[in-house]
This record gives C-alpha cells, structure tokens and sequence, in this order.
C-alpha cells in the first residue's frame, strides 16, 4: 500500500514539474491541454478525481457550446431571422431584406407546446410536438431505406454464378460469385424469424451466422488500424506539441 | 384527446411524407423541406429541456450532498462559463478569446483522448474475446486475426496473406452485408409502417 | 495451472500498459525503424493507372473530407497528388465537403511546391492543376458533373470562367478526365458509387479511412478499380512513389500496435487452450 | 383502427391510379423544334448554330429543359464554344445561363424553383433559346431565337415505381398478417438469445441490488433504431418497476430523453407503481458524443450496474461503452442497425442484436399480436426478395439484362 503511495506522488511530482516548465516554455494553453489528456488517459487505470474532474467539465461545457450552436446556428438564422428579418440583419445581411414568413410561428408553437412538459399539468400536450417529429421520421425512413439501401443490394446480387471473361472459363470468379450468392442468401435465411432452424433451413441459417462471424472479425480487424491512428495523434500531441521532444 | 391527436398527427404527417417522395411538385416540396426545418427547430427547443434537466440534476445532487457532489459543481461552472462565453460577443457572435479557447484548449483535447481511448479498448476486447472457444468464435478470431496480421511483415508468407484478407474483405464481408443491410430494410420499412399506423406507439407513453 | 490461469485472465490494464508504452516508444523512434510494407493489389491498380497514363491525360480528384479527417486522409492525397505530377498528369481538383475548399486549396499549393522541389517538374495554376471548388448536394452534383462539370461549376474557385482556364477547355464531363479518385470520409464515396460511376460508368478509385475501407472492398473490380484504406493504404502509395512521408511515419508505431494485439490474442488462446485441456486431464 | 387502415388503403389506392394515368399520358416526351432560320454562315467563321431544339426533362416539376443543337462539324474547329441563353418570349430579355465545348451540342438548363431567383424557370410555361457559337477569332454568331419550348411538371416521378410497387406490396403484407394474428392465428417466432435473456439480466440486478442501464444510443428520435429502442425500454422499464429496482437512463438528445421519459413513466403506471418514478430516472447528459461516453462511463464506474442495454444508434463510441461496462462486470445487451459498430457489441457483449433483430425485439417481448404479425410480414418480404435474386441470377446467365433494369430506381 506504501510504495504504491509512494509511486503515486512520484509520478504526481514529476507531472507536477514537467507543467510547471511547460507553462513556462510552452504557455499556460497548450500545458491545459495536455493535462486533460492525462486526465483521459488515467481513466484506464482506474477511475479517480482527475478522471472525473475532466469528465464533469467536458459535459458541462460541451452542453453550452451545443447549445450556443443550436442557438447560435439554428434559432437565430431558421427561427427568428425568418420570422422577423430584420432581428439577424446584423448577423447575416443577405437575410435582412427578406419577407417575413409567417408560416415559421408553426415550429415556434410546437416548440412552445414542448416547452409545456415542465408543466405537470399540461405536459401531455408535448406530445403533440413529439408526434410531428416522429411522423416526419417514419414517413421518410419509409421510403428512403427501400430506396437507398434495399433495392440497390438486391439488384447488385443479381451476379451470374458461371463467370467468364476474355480469357475463357474464370474459375475464381465462379467460386467468388457463388460465395457472396450463397452467403445473402443465407445470411437472409438466418434473419427468419418466423420458422424454425430447422433441417435445410437450419442449415442454411448456420451458414448465415458463419459468414457473419468471419465478416466481423474482419471488421474488427480492420479497424485496428484506424484507432491506433487516434492514439498516435495524441501521441503527436504530447510528445511533439507540448514536450516538444522531435522536433 | 390525450392518445388520439398525436397519433393523427403521426399519422398525416407521414402519409405526406410518403406521397411528397412520389410526386415531384413544387408545393409539396416546398412543405417537405419546411417540415425538415421544423423539426430542427423543435430539437432546439428541446434541448432546453435537456439543459433543464442537467441542470436540475446537477444542483439536487449538490443540494443533497449526494456522493461525488463536488463535481456536479464543476459541471455546472463549466456549463455558465461557456455559457456566458457563447453571448460575450454580442448578437450572434462567438469569436471571443474565451469561446475559442475553451473550445481549443479543453473540448478539442478532451474529445481526441476519449476518442484515442478505442485504440486500447478495441486491444484488451481483442485479448479477451478472440478465444477459441466455439467454431462461431474460433471463425471471429481467425477473420480478424487474418487482416491484422496484413501489418506484420512476415516475408514470404505476407502476399498470400493480403490475398486472403483481399478476399475475405471483398466476398464474404460484401455478402454479409447485403444481408444484413436487406434486413434492416425491411425492418425499418415494417417499423416505419407500424408507427404511420398507430401500431407501434411506446414512443407516446401509454396512459 | 495457477500461471495459465492468471494469463487468461490477465488484467485488462497490463494490456494498455503495454500497449501504450509500446507504441509511444515506436513513435518516437520512428526514425530509427523502417517497416517493410507490402503492397496490396488494390492499392496497386491505382498507381498502375496513373503510371500507364500518358504525360497530359487528365485525372478528376474529388477530395471529399474536412479539417476532422485531415490527418488520415491528407497523406494519401499528397501521395496520389505528387505521383500525378511527377507523371506529368493533369488534376482537376473539386471538393464535396462544406469545410472542405480552404484545406484543398492549401494542400494542392503545398503539393506543387513539393512537386517542384522532389522532381523538378513545375506545376502550374490552369495547366497543371485546377480547382473549382465546393458545391452543396453531393449527389446532385455528382450527377450534375456528369451531364457537364460548367452546370455547377461554372467558373473555378478564384472566380475564373471554366472555358478561361486552359486545363478545362475541352473538358464537359466524366468523358474528358481518365478517371475519378473520390478521396473521402463520409457517404460520398456511396454517392461516387450510385451516381457516379453506376450511371456514368467512369473509371473510378476511392480513397477513404480505415473505418470505412471494409465497406468499400465489396465494390472493388466492378465499381471500382482501385481503394487505399487509411494510413496503411497511404503508405503503400508512398512506397510505390518512393517518397515516404506522414503515413510512413506512422507506420512502426501501427506495425507495433498490430504485432502487440496480435501476440497478446495468441497467449490468450495458448493459455486458454492449456489451462482447458489441464481442467479436462482433472476432470 | 379499422377505419384508419381503411382509409389508408384507399389514399394508396386513389394515388396508385392517380399515379398512372398521369404516368400514361405524359410518356411521350414533348419535343418541338423551333423552325428558326439558319441564317447561312458567314464567312469567315463562326458559323450560325441552327436547329435548336428543346425536350422537357420527365419526373420533375416542369424547371428542367435540354437544349439541343446542331453545328456544321466542318465548322466546329474554328470556334470555341457555345453560350446559351434563355428568355420567356422571342423578343423579351435574354439571359446568359451557361457554357458550353465546342464539341458539344447540349445543354440541361436547370432552372430554379423559387420566383426572386434570377434564373427563375416556371413550369408549364414556355421559353425561348438563344445560342451562340464563340469563334477562336472572337466573333459572335448568334442564333435565331428557338421556341416556344414548353416545360412540364409531372404528377409521379416514374423512376421511382418500383419504390412504390415495394411500398404497396409491403404495406399488404403487413396488413394480411396483422389481420391473421388478430383472428387469433397463432404465430410461430423462433427464440432469440439477446432477448431470452432480457429476464434473466433484469432479474440478476435485482438479485444483486444494483440498477440497471439502458443507453437508448447517439442517435435523434429521427432514427428507426432509437424508436425500436423505445419500445424495448417500455417492456424493459415496466419488468423493473415491478422488480423494484433502480433503472438509469443518461440520454444524448433532449427529444429522445423527452419520449423516454414518457415511456418510462408510463412503464411504471402499468406495473401499478408511479409514485416510483421520477424525472430523475431519466436524464439529459450532453448532446456532444463524447462527452456523453465520458459521462456514462462515469455512471458506470461510479453507481456500477449489474445490466446494461445499449440499444440504438451507435458510432465509434460501441465500444467504449461497452468495454467500460465488461470491466465492472456487467451483463450487457447490446442492439444496433449499425453495420460498422455491430462486430464490436458482438465481441464485447453477452449478447447482441444484429440489425433488423432490434428492429423485431419489441414484438418479441410484448407478444402483441399486431406486432408480431408484422415481423411474419417481414419474412414474406424476405422470402419475395430470395426469390427475385434467384431469378435475376438466372436472368444473367441467360443474358437477359432487362430484368435487373426492371428494378432500378431512377432519381
């Protein structure tokens, strides 16, 4: 218990001593920086108030810039510019000269309706607010995912199984094609809810599962590389930006 | 009144939505794209219920001193902060030293470092769930172990390797997809069908 | 027993220890290592490409990213950039990304001054290279490209009348360019596909993160032609052109991280291995 | 609900029709060429662009027009390219509205939809074309004016029929089976895990004392995975009322932590205990998606649930989550639509929902016949879509590439 008392202030005095200099060459900013980085990073020891210093001040900082960007960015443009030009003139001169559009008190009124759940007691009109967006949602999700995804797949399944080029009979593409015919179609099988896995339909739905393991793993795999890109961009930040250690 | 209206406006709402995607005149488009501007608007009325509610939570756990009260005090002070920072400049401005320092200096930081935290996690995730326990397992870990072993140069052996990754990103992977993408299809087709209907309403609580 | 047991579960925080140890010390001795890359066939056709190009053909690259994915995805446009210039291939530059035009007009300024300095060769404004900047509605313009690059873009980024500038004349649509290389983050590398080279039926090679590759593999051979997957892919070019840059930099500490990873599954399934068959000789 | 589903299917029915005889008469595309006068070429050139034609282009609203034109090809050499220019009559204000190569002798004018907008194009009215040929040595050569070239906007955009085929096919489905389940014909569903194990997680917090997560994902209450994952939160939340244990719901977007807190309160009315349920259940943490892990990885290392459901739309955040709650030991369930962020749930999780199983999972835990009618629906669905990769598949071999074009959605 003592000496990992002891290897914990260690470590704090040489953190400690390190800022101290780097405030010193490098500037109050970038030390900050750094040291929330640290405090990220210490999360993967365990769980300690550096950690969670770092976390509450992410999230309540973050909150308030979504919300000066929601205002900022949304209200004020979408909102009010449209209701009363004149009120973003300042902000967005193109704006200024353009007829109000009353139609715009519509959302104003459903947001208020929203607002209404604090109310206890006509918090039920809120509904009517959350209503709107959901329909908004189903009816594009409606259409929109047979469009993009659906039929697209399907027709570019439609690959013939015997396939040859230039050079005659194409054995590998064979081989190829029939795989990925196989696999939608088991992987199709395999998402059945309605039948047993059963005889021939179990087998294929096994086969499914399998070829969605192998596709996973490949995934996983492949991912790799994109994460530990993330951690040598930081690396770059501690070692370059602040110690300055390379360059 | 309480279950009914809602479930007429889920209901007209959209059926338009449906139809505008059909018929390409400019009225409809016209109300389409509103209605999308609309319910960004609504989301930012409804994030001041979401402050409201972090807010709340925040001050009762200082108020009743509940257990690690003491950052709920640091969230609320980096909340104001900001806040302020957000209106310092004046209408519709944000370009004050603060704003961009504290969006420079601490939210870049913090996200980058959260986000680098995946390169350990997919690591150890790696270590503990790629075991040979079961044939589906073994599979994960053979697929995954084939494409991560592309970086590691082991001469003679890297070509047919690549190959296999090659061939394994570009056959099974694409089969596995379409299913699964075909699937999904049709499942939100069905979930999207059940909603415009009025079948599918746990969204809209049920007293 | 006791030992095998202990490393199958083995706690998860060794693993992080070792790994970050690992990677910051093959990041910062980058120097001193040189990795051995080998070079996939997808990234391969592409410089295949370029390479069997004659000097004047004309390439139409679409760098779809902003400032966010930078750091992935600047490596390879400078590889793809630098070989194009070295091979004397002209570049018409677009971006579909809102953030995207100021980056682009940097890095290709950079590039040709790189060019200049590595080969020799001395990239110009308007012969060499061109960009005609940013335009909202990534799969409106794609599709709008391929009628005629002037329907939306009528003039290029500094205001100059597309038929005013001597690269672009004689240059309508997807005909005119040898191919398309969309270097992106997003969906627009779906929009290329869909829009792009299903309805036009241009050559076309994408460059995109790491995250993203696997889901563009599947198109390699009928859509597409070619594909470089993040660093790795980038660093593949780099190999192929002979310059090692960002991506190569990169390179020991991802080869170290993979080699990390990989050991540790290994010990993990000798161990589980092991202690199992032990479990079963008791029982 | 009867009449609703009535009068839905006569909306689909009038606007199939509508949709096709709108379909049928404007099928022809309308064509006219302006007998402009081709005034002979001066020598020497540029010469006179002569025979201009337009076409409506079909499935939109009448602001798309292609020009056409011809150019001696002898001439085409001595001239650079061509401007085009448009105006609502002969005589009236012409405007320049683009270029064009030398060698090409096209042009889509795409107007614009709105009225204050310069290059205004109204539909259903006519407009007249002007092209000139720009020659090398800087002379002009205009056209005569073309037109009346008409543009037209049409009802139904058929590029997209079979969108609509699938829509209405889809539709019928779902009716059928909601109909059979609601006569009471039993319905066969096959188990799965994920869902199986739904109890036994809940269950398992009681036992321990500790509360359960539900993480509704990063997605807006726009995404067909976070209502999936509503009605899963319902069956889940009213099971812990009538446990009596603690749920923690830390929410990314106010709108979903809205209708989550419907959903719960509602949860808990039904199991007969509402005093037990409060605002505080269900919560706003930040709308930024990292901050958000940051914080639900602090719930998790602090308040330690025995469960975690993660169900809904996620991105490169799966995996934080779901690595922070295995190393408190948690039981996790895990569900998402996301094909990217699948393999890490399954790697990570004790169970995972692939895809469209989050979709089905709130028919499986409810039982409602209605719901569990349209998952039969689903499967039809599938079995037609097996059946047309079978066909199109022999089509190929055959040759016979009609059938795929048959399918294809034209935007």
């Amino acid at each position: 218990m003592t000496t990992k008392r002891l290897t914990g202030h260690i470590v704090l005095g040489v953190v400690l001593l390190v800022c101290t200099l780097s405030i010193v060459v490098k500037g109050l900013l970038v030390t900050v920086g750094a040291l929330l980085t640290l405090f990220i990073f210490s999360f993967l020891y365990k769980d300690n108030p550096y950690y969670k210093f770092a976390e509450h001040l992410f999230v309540g900082v973050s909150a308030a810039y979504w919300m000066c960007m929601g205002f900022w960015g949304t209200m004020v443009p979408n909102l009010f510019g449209k209701l009363y030009p004149p009120m973003v003139g300042s902000v967005i001169p193109a704006l200024k000269d353009n007829p109000p559009e009353p139609f715009m008190v519509i959302p104003l009124f459903l947001g208020v309706l929203l607002l209404l759940r604090l109310s206890s007691k006509a918090g039920w009109i809120s509904r009517w607010a959350l209503a709107f967006i959901v329909g908004t949602t189903a009816g594009l999700n409606l259409v929109r995912y047979l469009r993009s995804d659906f039929i697209a797949q399907i027709s570019s399944t439609m690959i013939p199984l015997y396939a040859s080029g230039a050079a005659g009979f194409n054995l590998g593409e064979t081989i190829s094609n029939s795989v990925i015919f196989l696999g939608v179609m088991s992987g199709l099988i395999y998402f059945f809810f309605s039948k047993e896995h059963k005889g021939v339909f179990g087998t294929g739905a096994r086969t499914g599962i399998i070829v969605l393991m192998v596709t996973f793993g490949a995934s996983f795999g492949y991912t790799v590389m994109a994460r530990i890109s993330l951690l040598v961009g930081r690396m770059q930040f501690l070692f370059d930006d602040w110690l300055g250690l390379i360059r | 009144m309480k279950r009914r209206v809602p479930l007429i406006i889920v209901f007209c709402v959209s059926l338009f939505m449906v139809i505008q995607y059909f018929v390409p005149l400019d009225s409809l488009e016209r109300v389409y794209r509103s209605f999308l501007d609309y319910t960004i608007i609504i989301g930012v009325f409804a994030l001041l219920l979401g402050i409201w509610s972090l807010c709340r939570v925040n001050y009762d756990k200082i108020k009743r001193k509940s257990e690690n009260w003491q950052y709920a005090i640091i969230t609320l002070t980096g909340f104001f902060i900001m806040t302020i920072a957000g209106f310092l400049s004046g209408w519709g401005r944000t370009d004050n030293y603060l704003y961009q320092h504290l969006f420079s200096y601490v939210l870049v930081p913090i996200q980058a470092t959260m986000f680098s935290l995946l390169a350990f996690f997919i690591a150890s995730a790696a270590f503990r769930a790629f075991r040979a326990r079961s044939l589906l397992a073994t599979l994960l870990l053979i697929s995954g172990l084939v494409i991560m072993i592309r970086f590691v140069p082991l001469g003679f052996l890297s070509e047919p390797i690549s190959d296999l990754a090659g061939w394994i990103l570009r056959v099974p992977n694409m089969a596995a997809k379409r299913a699964i993408i075909i699937g999904v299809g049709l499942g939100a087709v069905a979930t999207a069908f059940k909603i415009m209907l009025g079948i599918e309403r746990a969204y809209l609580g049920r007293d | 027993m006791n030992f095998l047991n202990r490393i199958v579960a083995l706690d998860r925080r060794w693993v992080f220890l070792f790994l970050f140890v690992v990677v910051s010390m093959a990041y910062l001795l980058r120097n001193y290592f040189s990795v051995d890359i080998t070079v996939t066939k997808e990234v391969k056709s592409i410089y295949d490409f370029i390479e069997k190009r004659n000097e004047g053909d004309k390439l139409l690259i679409s760098f779809d990213y902003d400032p966010s994915s930078l750091a992935e995805l600047h490596p390879m446009s400078r590889a793809i950039m630098l070989h194009c210039f070295r091979r004397g291939i002209r570049v018409v530059a677009v971006t579909l990304s809102q953030y995207g035009a100021g980056m682009v007009e940097e890095i290709l300024r950079e590039v040709a001054a790189e060019a200049k300095e590595a080969y020799g060769v001395d990239p110009q404004y308007g012969r060499d290279y061109c960009f005609v900047g940013y335009r909202p509605y990534p799969a409106m313009v794609i599709l709008g490209m391929g009628e005629n690059f002037r329907v939306f873009f009528p003039r290029d980024y500094y205001d100059t009348p597309l038929d005013s500038i001597p690269l672009m004349q004689g240059v309508r649509n997807y005909d005119d360019v040898n191919a398309v290389i969309g270097i992106t983050s997003g969906t627009t590398a779906d929009f290329w596909i869909v829009y792009g080279n299903a309805r036009y039926d241009m050559p076309l090679a994408l460059g995109v993160t790491g995250v993203m590759a696997t889901d563009y593999y599947p198109y390699l051979g009928n859509a597409i032609f070619g594909l470089i997957g993040g660093w790795k892919g980038a660093a593949e070019y780099e190999k192929l052109i002979d310059r090692s840059a960002d991506a190569n930099a990169g390179m020991p500490a991802q080869v170290v991280a993979h080699l990390t990873i990989v050991l540790f599954i290994m010990i993990g399934n000798i161990g589980y291995l092991l202690s199992r068959k032990s479990t079963n000789a008791v029982s | 609900m009867r009449h609703l589903l009535r009068l839905f299917l006569i909306l689909l029915l009038a606007f199939v029709v509508d949709g096709q005889s709108v379909y049928s008469q404007e099928s022809d595309p309308v064509t006219s060429t302006a007998d402009s006068v081709a005034t002979e070429p001066v020598t020497p050139p540029p010469a006179s662009a002569f025979g201009l034609a337009g076409e409506d282009m079909p499935n939109d609203n009448g602001h798309k027009l292609r020009v056409k034109w011809q150019y001696p090809a002898e001439a085409v050499g001595d001239i650079t390219g061509f401007e085009i220019w448009r105006a609502t009559s002969p005589t009236g204000e012409f405007r320049m509205l683009g270029q064009a190569p030398n060698d090409y002798f096209e042009y889509l004018d795409i107007g614009n939809k709105e009225t204050p907008a310069p290059d205004f194009m109204a539909n259903n009215s006519d407009f007249f074309y002007k092209v000139v040929a720009i020659g090398k040595n800087g002379l002009r050569t205009e056209s005569e004016p073309g037109g009346p070239f008409r543009t037209y906007g049409q009802w139904f955009h058929r590029g997209k029929t079979p969108v609509l085929v699938g829509v209405v096919l889809f539709g019928c489905f779902t009716f059928y089976f909601i109909r059979a389940a609601k006569k009471g014909k039993e319905l066969y569903v096959r188990p799965l895990a994920g869902i199986e194990a739904v109890d036994e997680a809940i269950g398992r917090a009681t036992e321990m004392g500790k509360p359960t997560l539900y993480i509704l994902g990063i997605g807006t209450a726009s995404e067909i995975a976070t209502i999936a994952s509503f009605a899963i939160l319902g069956r889940v939340a009213k099971k812990i009322a009538e446990y009596q244990t603690q749920l923690i719901v830390p929410c990314y977007d106010a709108i979903v932590m809205s209708i989550a807190q419907d959903v719960v309160r509602s949860s808990y009315l039904q199991a007969g205990r509402p005093d037990q349920y409060s605002d505080d259940m269900v919560y706003f943490v930040t709308n930024a998606q990292f901050a958000y892990v940051a914080g639900v990885n602090g719930i998790m290392m602090r308040q330690r649930p025995a469960t975690n459901f993660y169900l809904g739309y996620f991105a490169a955040e799966s995996l934080i989550l779901a690595e922070t709650g295995n190393s408190i030991g948690a039981i996790q369930i895990a569900g998402t639509d996301q094909i990217t962020q699948i393999p890490f749930f399954v790697v990570a999780c004790d169970y995972t929902l692939i895809g469209e199983e989050l979709y089905a999972a709130s028919a499986y835990l409810g039982r409602d016949p209605l719901l569990l009618g349209s998952l039969k629906a689903e499967d039809w669905g599938k079995g037609i879509v097996m059946a047309l990769i079978v066909v199109g598949v022999v089509a190929t071999i055959f040759g016979w590439d009609g059938f795929r074009e048959l399918i294809r959605v034209n935007l």
